[in-house]
């Protein structure tokens, strides 16, 4: 196997039954889950915990992403988070004691527009002020960093500039997960696969256990963190939530000798690109309009992604699409995520992260779990309730036109 | 007064053997809208000589081409200078109808020749086999990624209603998708 | 090196290199078949290990002989044509893209047919012919460039004459119908809902485009993709030497190519005696048949059989020597040989099948996974579901493609008839083996292509992972180029294996799209370049250009952006146009706004429940300014409302948002209140229009339009007249986005270019563009939806109380106003700013913060500037800000950080020029 | 690349559609008297089921009709539509 590789340890997790009652109980395996579970256990001693994940654990959007790291979010809610989670990435390989490959390349999103340099100096400047490392490029600096991009005049929508946040960058999903799921069932949490929760109870107002194809489990608290089948579970409880289900899709080239140093976004030309650690191009594409929980999409979304790709990089003429894939995201009106309590007691939710929530993993774990430990959100997260699509005070990304992954 | 110019104006028509691609500019277009079954409906059918066509993707011509559009929308298309809006407006009286002059808003480029569907087909998502879509068809559709009006005027002749600011794309992309089927014989002319 | 071609094998020569050095081989060839006819065995270094790697396969799933050539970064050296003066290099597991453009034209074609046939093997012909025969639309499409799939492989005879002979024959006949398209060299890979299927054809480097994209939609499908025969893990199964014995027999028939000269088979099934027979007539010598099964297979007279054995070690460092076989009971045995063929049994190709989200099954008999239940319209045919036959292919072929045409609406034409095949001899069951167990598996290959062995299998399944998607991550089998079509179920069958689990348990790992890979190039076909994305241009655009204005790109749009005179650069071009307007005459095209006719005795109404302000209330002939919300309250779009008459009237629209405001009122038309009488058209692109504004204004359009009563009296503000201008039929609006006494000129687009030229005909005017337009609204304090607003924003924030009816019952955004965050008195307002320094330009973007020194992060910020300028007029720059509680702040001192500085800015009113509207009258 | 199957032109590929998302959720009567959360369910909140979901469709690039379809989530196949009249 690839060589150039830091080895694997040679335990990742066990396999436990699943016992019949847990103090906590975390539905979905996925990078949120886990991050979830370890921070309760290392964070807050609680251990009696268990991730049911209804396949193999994370296999859903964690196996998925195109791994882009990054904190240069617009508004001040969404930058504390983001930057937090940052904070947490740049300590991560040695907390875990697993190497994950984070590589801090830095992230390039490019302006096309005078509307998007406009918005992209805000960016720039919120994020500075919020402590986020932020630039402003010209196109020369643009090709400075990244020499691949075409910067000349004459393409369809020319770069007429970038943000670039250095310390943004990858990592290697799959380890992420690992590492996560690794260190936490060393202290004692159970990660239970092929273990579907099919509903939640609730009596007198309060969760009692969930439902789950390998019978049922009492639970002082549930914690969803089930992405895009969030809906699917809260409805079980009576709680509805402002999300919608969509496939979104990525692919892979073949490995290639490096051409590309960093990562590429734009928004306008609907690219965003790097060049993982074996070599392969990854490249995210468009998200599909329509509700569905088909993880997969559709083709002429990635027919649309290569010309965009080659109006903005045409040395990649000649790779080749070695694979595509979808995974399905769970999104919400204002493009932020829900992280905290619910109208039903013990019954919290972490969701809607839509495109974006990968980077969030060590950040939203953290808080997530001082939100399960201590029955209220976390500083942090208390921006992002439920409440404020009632109040209105939403955080919009979206209006804002920010970037979302 | 200066002469009038249809946008695509730089586009050259071609040629060939095989295919024929040409603009043809400033022909009258009027939008109309009623209630397919209202009496005014068949009082403007009437004036334009034959009934408003009411199957989807179909059009009639009689004093004027009528292409339909939606449920209760037609294209009504005359020559340069006709005033079928006048003939509607004549006939609809008062009644609820919506007639709107839409004359400058597309152009229309006419794609003839044995290989016109093969040169469509590059870019319509339609299929447009002769048994499917024959002389008397029309679509609302994509071709390549502008909208257009797509009408089967013969065996093997298409007119495509693009709209104006659009036509130049059009015809940049129909000249290069037609590189393929104008090898035999072409000429170009202004 | 000597040759390997087959004596009196005929055929063109060509010549070509590979890592440096000439060869030749023959018209027909591909490059592996030419190396392997040059004798060449080493064609790549292994990624990881760097174990030298041969030619293993003969098509799609070759694993190892990955080469690049020109600006093409990595191809399989099977499926590479031969051609003159190719040189190619070998690769070892990553490709090197090139900075030689492509200079290639790709391009891609929607085709649609009854029954599509993926497949021209004997099952896909036959179900082609069939199908065909009833008069159904058919393609069909095979990914080589020889007609038969495997049939010039095997040789076998089909209706008395060779197979690939009948095989053209057949496809020939196919061609010449009508409704039939064939398509070669085409790799069918992608299939998708209600089936669309994606191929793409290589029509080489001399066509018009050299691959195409076929996005085809079939009513039907028969799948006859065939199947790959299965490898073996042994120790040293890597070395070359080592290949699949099927493959072999398709270099000695197809290309007259021997792989070596002394083989010996390793088979679990009855397939590979009959490789060895061909390669035995075609000069190999065999010098075993290994079979892992107690039964032989029909052997050649005088071929050694050594039934209940396996291979357990490769001898040779560079390339297969010898090879030591086991068998119970037996001592091992050392064979000399440099050939080492392998046949684990078949695994159909499935591949499609399961994107179609078929679902697959686990067969016994043939020990590999076959299509199980599916939703769509899809018919599996011949190996490709596990019929190992030729009879029985093309029966079944035949079979499903009757059945695919008569589903699709198609009774039985011409019958196909089944054409004779010789008998087969009756197969004895194969056994299935996928693992040569032994104590170290450190050589043991799974995927040859990342380098990954059983040990890496078992150091997976011991951290403890169960999941064969799990181990595919762990490992990275199956991930490279060749998607693991030959490792993927091997990796399955191992995990398996050290699990104690059954391979039906625990599956495959996810067939995804594309089954062979794409150039990215092909996908983006005519998209690209100037085609990317649709350029919109009004009819005055060539006008503009050829004034020299550079354009600013909005939405698809080019809107000229400003009109430079020689030795100006864009400030002074803007100062220069700006002062145009404020003092004299100026013109712009102002023809993207989007148009929209609003008919129908309802329309009042309809209008009132969409803008926030009154528009039923319009008096025929004036003009209104509105405003519309999203429910959610924030501001969608702005823009004039012209009343034409009473039941009619003319909405324009930003330039960006003209489409999604007609959707948005087709949408409450048609879904919320079907009831109203309204019929909406877009009329965008049937106008031109040519804003005239300055003081000037009325004395170049008393000029122009002399029929037209043009003082202030006759012709108020906010009013509009039908006239004729220069000549020209039309429409004139008073209103103004400046402050100044301004007009809009409306023409048929036809006669835009002919209006522009009268306007500029009369030598007074200037044009300008969006740069100065921008300026001019800015000063008065107008606000541009999408710059100065962003999704979070309310008429209110905008101060724009006055355009928000009270009186009005309800209109879409009005219930949001009064939730809690709509109405907090912190909200962002806009309001001007004054930097201190008059010379100083904001950057649009820079934030605000209250206090003269910053602390550290995180600093709460107090909004930010949306739009910034020079403004002549004003003697300074200027800015429009969104500023919490702005309008509360009137005279405040505030900061905007900038690196280092914190530059002062006073906080004003966000109408900085002619508050009183004193100029709009002239 | 769906084929959905607009009530008026017949089946056209999805790429000629715009999606409207849930069907039936109609604008309230009388919005005024609606609480804040029950504006906000209007507003923000929407099914989201896994398997049948009867939702809108807009056939932007054709007819400009808006019609309703029952498409079932877990395999994107649309079981049912209706003309909006
Ligand atoms: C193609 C793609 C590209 C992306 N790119 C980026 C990127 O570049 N950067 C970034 O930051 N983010 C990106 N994202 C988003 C990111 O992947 C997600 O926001 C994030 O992974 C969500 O959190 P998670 O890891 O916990 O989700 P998941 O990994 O999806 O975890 C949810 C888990 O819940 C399980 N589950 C669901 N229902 C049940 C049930 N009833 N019972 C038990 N288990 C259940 C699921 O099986 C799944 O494993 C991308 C997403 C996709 C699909
Ligand atoms: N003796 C055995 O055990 C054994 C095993 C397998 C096959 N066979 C023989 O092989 C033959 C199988 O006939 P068949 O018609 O089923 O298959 P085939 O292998 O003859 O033909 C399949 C064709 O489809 C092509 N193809 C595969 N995937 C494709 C794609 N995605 N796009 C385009 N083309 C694609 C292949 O390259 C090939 O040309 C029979 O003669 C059978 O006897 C024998
Ligand atoms: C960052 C990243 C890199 C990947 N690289 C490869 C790769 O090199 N080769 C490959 O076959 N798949 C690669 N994949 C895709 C996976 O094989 C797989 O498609 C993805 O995890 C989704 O799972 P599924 O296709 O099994 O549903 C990559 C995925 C990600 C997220
Ligand atoms: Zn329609």
């Amino acid at each position: 196997m690839t060589k150039d590789f830091p080895d694997h340890p040679d335990w990742l997790w066990s396999s436990p039954e699943p016992r019949r009652s847990y103090d906590v109980v975390i539905v979905g395996g996925g990078g949120h889950g886990l991050a979830t579970a370890y921070y309760l256990a290392k964070n807050h001693g609680i251990t009696d915990v268990a991730v049911l994940e209804r396949g193999w654990l994370a296999g859903g959007n964690m196996a998925r992403n195109t791994t882009i790291i990054r904190s240069n979010y617009l508004w001040d809610e969404s930058a504390g988070i983001y930057e937090h989670a940052l904070k947490l990435w740049e300590g991560l390989e040695d907390d875990l004691g697993y190497p994950i490959l984070f590589s801090q390349r830095g992230v390039l999103n490019l302006a096309h527009s005078l509307q998007d340099v406009r918005e992209s100096v805000r960016r720039v400047h919120a994020n500075r002020l919020n402590g986020v490392d932020a630039e402003w490029l010209t196109p020369e600096e643009v090709k400075e960093v990244c020499p691949i991009v075409d910067v000349s005049p004459d393409v369809r929508y020319p770069v007429l500039g970038a943000t670039y946040q250095p310390r943004a960058g990858i990592a290697k999903h799959d380890y992420v997960a690992w590492g996560f799921a690794r260190a936490a069932a060393a202290m004692g949490v159970h990660l239970i696969e092929n273990c579907e929760v099919t509903g939640v109870e609730v009596a007198g107002g309060r969760v009692q256990a969930v439902q789950t194809t390998r019978g049922r489990i009492a639970a002082g608290t549930v914690a969803l963190a089930a992405a895009g089948h969030s809906s699917v579970v809260a409805a079980t409880a009576g709680v509805e939530l402002p999300v919608q289900t969509h496939p979104l899709q990525a692919l892979v080239s073949e490995l290639l000798e490096p051409v590309h140093p960093t990562v590429v976004m734009s928004n306008a030309v609907h690219v965003y690109v790097s060049q993982a650690h074996k070599g392969e191009l990854v490249m995210g594409a468009g998200i599909d309009p329509y509700n569905s929980y088909r993880r997969r999409g559709a083709f002429h979304i990635i027919e649309q992604q290569m010309s965009a790709a080659l109006e903005l990089f045409p040395i990649f003429a000649r790779a080749h699409v070695l694979r595509t894939w979808a995974g399905i995201v769970d999104v919400t009106p204002d493009a932020s995520p829900v992280v905290g309590t619910t109208p039903v007691d013990g019954l919290l939710v972490n969701c809607g992260w839509g495109t974006g929530g990968f980077k969030a993993t060590p950040g939203v774990g953290w808080c997530y779990a001082h939100t399960i430990a201590h029955g209220e959100p976390h500083p942090l997260n208390a921006p992002f309730s439920l409440e404020r699509f009632t109040t209105g005070a939403l955080v919009d990304e979206h209006g804002a036109a920010a970037v979302a992954h | 007064m200066a002469e009038r110019l249809s946008p695509p104006a730089r586009f050259t028509p071609v040629s060939s053997d095989d295919l024929r691609i040409a603009e043809v500019p400033f022909l009258t277009q009027i939008n109309l809208r009623v209630d397919p079954k209202s009496r005014a409906a068949a009082d403007i059918g009437l004036a334009l000589g034959a009934p408003l066509p009411t199957d989807p993707g179909t059009c009639t011509s009689a004093q004027a081409d009528v292409l339909w559009m939606g449920p209760d929308e037609w294209l009504v298309v005359g020559e340069r200078g006709d005033d079928p809006e006048g003939t509607i407006r004549a006939a609809a009286g008062t009644a609820h109808v919506g007639i709107t002059d839409v004359s400058a808003q597309r152009t229309v480029i006419s794609v003839d020749g044995p290989r016109s569907r093969d040169l469509l087909a590059h870019g319509c998502a339609l299929d447009l086999h002769p048994r499917v879509f024959g002389p008397g068809r029309c679509a609302q559709t994509m071709l390549a990624r502008a909208l257009v009006v797509l009408a089967a005027t013969g065996e093997e002749g298409f007119r495509v209603f693009v709209r104006s600011s659009f036509a130049g794309y059009l015809a940049d992309w129909l000249l290069d998708a037609a590189g393929e089927y104008l090898r035999k014989g072409t000429v170009t002319s202004r | 090196m000597t040759s390997r071609r087959m004596a009196g094998w005929q055929g063109e020569p060509v010549r070509f290199r590979f890592d440096g050095r000439d060869y030749e081989g023959v018209r027909g060839d591909t490059l592996a078949s030419a190396l392997l006819a040059n004798g060449v065995r080493t064609v790549a270094a292994s990624p990881a290990l760097g174990r030298p790697r041969g030619i293993y396969a003969a098509w799609t799933e070759e694993p190892n002989a990955l080469v690049r050539y020109g600006v093409e970064p990595m191809a399989q050296a099977t499926t590479l044509d031969l051609t003159e003066g190719l040189d190619a290099t070998s690769l070892r597991g990553r490709g090197r893209l090139s900075e030689e453009p492509d200079t290639s034209r790709y391009d891609a074609v929607h085709a649609h047919c009854d029954v599509l046939v993926v497949g021209a093997g004997p099952a896909g012909l036959a179900a082609a012919a069939a199908a065909a025969g009833t008069g159904a639309r058919v393609i069909i499409a095979d990914d080589r460039p020889v007609a038969g799939g495997s049939l010039p492989d095997t040789a076998e005879t089909v209706g008395g004459v060779p197979g690939d002979e009948w095989a053209a024959t057949t496809l020939a006949e196919l061609g010449g119908r009508p409704d039939v398209r064939v398509l070669s060299r085409t790799s069918v890979f992608g299939y998708y809902d209600d089936n669309y299927l994606v191929a793409v054809e290589r029509r080489g480097a001399d066509a018009y485009s050299r691959e195409r994209v076929w996005r085809i939609r079939a009513r039907q499908v028969v799948l006859a993709t065939g199947a790959h025969e299965r490898p073996i893990a042994f120790a040293g199964n890597d070395r070359p030497g080592v290949m699949l014995a099927g493959s072999a027999r398709a270099y000695a028939n197809r290309h007259g190519v021997l792989p070596g000269a002394r083989a010996v088979v390793f088979t679990t099934n009855d397939s590979a005696y009959a490789a060895a027979r061909d390669l035995a007539a075609a000069g190999v010598e065999i010098a075993a048949i290994v079979d892992t099964r107690d039964t032989a297979g029909h052997a050649q007279d005088g071929t050694e059989v050594l039934t209940g054995h396996v291979v357990t070690a490769v001898g040779g460092d560079e390339g297969v020597s010898s090879v030591t076989v086991s068998g119970a009971g037996h001592v091992d045995r050392e064979i000399e040989a440099d050939l080492l063929l392998v046949s684990g049994g078949w695994n159909p190709l499935v591949h499609l099948f399961s994107q179609a989200g078929g679902e697959l099954r686990h067969d016994d008999a043939t020990g590999s996974f076959v299509p199980g239940p599916v939703r769509q319209a899809v018919e599996v045919a011949g190996a490709a579901r596990g019929v190992f036959t030729l009879a029985g292919c093309l029966e079944d072929g035949a079979a499903a493609g009757a059945r695919a045409a008569e589903a699709a609406g198609f009774r039985m034409g011409d019958a196909f008839r089944i054409p004779e095949t010789p008998a087969e001899e009756p197969a004895e069951p194969a056994a299935h083996l996928w693992l040569v167990e032994a104590a170290d598996y450190a050589t043991h290959f799974v995927d040859l292509q990342r380098d990954v062995t059983v040990a890496d299998v078992m150091k997976a399944t011991g951290a403890g992972l169960r999941s064969v998607e799990h181990v595919k991550r762990y490992t990275t089998a199956g991930t490279a180029h060749d998607q693991g079509k030959l490792s993927g179920v091997l990796t399955s069958a191992v995990v398996g294996h050290a699990l104690g689990l059954p391979l039906a348990d625990l599956g495959t790992t996810t067939f995804r799209a594309p089954y062979v890979p794409v150039g990215f190039s092909t996908l983006a076909g005519r998209d690209r370049g100037a085609l990317h994305d649709p350029v919109r241009t009004t009819s005055l655009h060539e006008w503009h250009v050829a004034y020299g204005a550079p354009f600013e790109n909005v939405g698809q749009w080019k809107r000229p952006w400003y009109y430079p005179r020689a030795g100006e650069d864009m400030e002074a071009a803007v100062l220069r146009e700006c002062h145009a307007v404020r003092t004299s005459v100026g013109a712009m095209d102002a023809s993207t706004l989007g148009k929209i006719d609003v008919q129908g005795p309802d329309a009042a109404e309809f209008l009132d429940r969409l803008y926030t302000n009154m528009m039923s209330t319009l008096k025929v002939g004036a003009i209104r300014y509105g405003v519309m919300c999203r429910p959610d309250g924030m501001v969608f779009d702005d823009g004039t409302v012209i009343r034409l008459a009473d039941d009619r009237f003319l909405v324009t629209t930003t330039t960006g948002n003209a489409a999604a405001v007609l959707d948005w009122m087709e949408e409450w038309l048609q879904t919320e209140w079907p009831h109203l009488r309204v019929y909406c058209t877009s009329v965008t692109e049937h106008w031109a229009t040519v804003a005239l504004a300055g003081p000037g204004s009325r004395d170049v359009l008393a000029g122009l339009a002399p029929g037209l009563a043009v003082d202030a009296a006759s012709f108020p503000f906010m009013t509009w007249r039908d006239t004729e201008v220069a000549g020209l039929a039309a429409r004139v609006c008073r209103i103004s986005f400046s402050g100044e006494l301004a007009y809009e000129i409306n023409v048929n687009a036809w006669d835009g270019l002919a209006l522009w030229e009268a306007v500029m005909g009369t030598g007074t005017v200037t044009p300008y563009g969006t740069e100065t337009m921008h300026v001019l609204r800015a000063e008065k304090g107008y606000p541009i939806v999408g710059q100065d607003t962003d999704g979070t924003v309310t008429p209110a924030d905008l101060g724009m109380d006055w355009v928000v009816s009270k009186k009005k019952p309800d209109f879409i955004g009005k219930r949001s106003f009064a939730r809690a965050d709509t109405s907090r008195p912190d909200r962002k307002h806009l309001v001007g700013l004054l930097p201190a320094d008059p010379g100083r330009l904001l950057p649009e973007g820079a934030h605000l913060v209250e206090t003269g020194t910053l602390p550290e992060p995180p600093v709460p910020t107090l909004g930010h500037v949306t739009s910034s300028y020079r403004s002549a007029v004003l003697g300074s720059t200027f800015a429009l800000a969104l500023v919490s509680g702005g309008r509360d702040r009137m005279g405040e001192e505030l900061y905007v950080p900038l690196g280092d500085e914190l530059v002062p800015v006073t906080v004003t009113s966000h109408i900085l020029y002619d508050p009183e509207g004193a100029r709009r009258d002239g | 690349m769906l084929l959905i199957p607009c009530p008026w032109c017949g089946p056209r590929d999805e790429a000629e559609f715009h999606y409207g998302g849930q069907a039936h959720v109609a604008y309230p009567e009388n919005p005024a008297a609606l609480s804040d959360e029950e504006w906000a369910r209007y507003l923000f909140f929407r099914d989201n089921p896994e398997g049948r979901f009867a939702e809108r469709w807009n056939h932007t690039a054709g007819c400009r009709r808006w019609f309703n379809a029952v498409r079932n989530t877990a395999t994107n196949e649309i079981e049912a539509r209706e003309v909006i009249a």
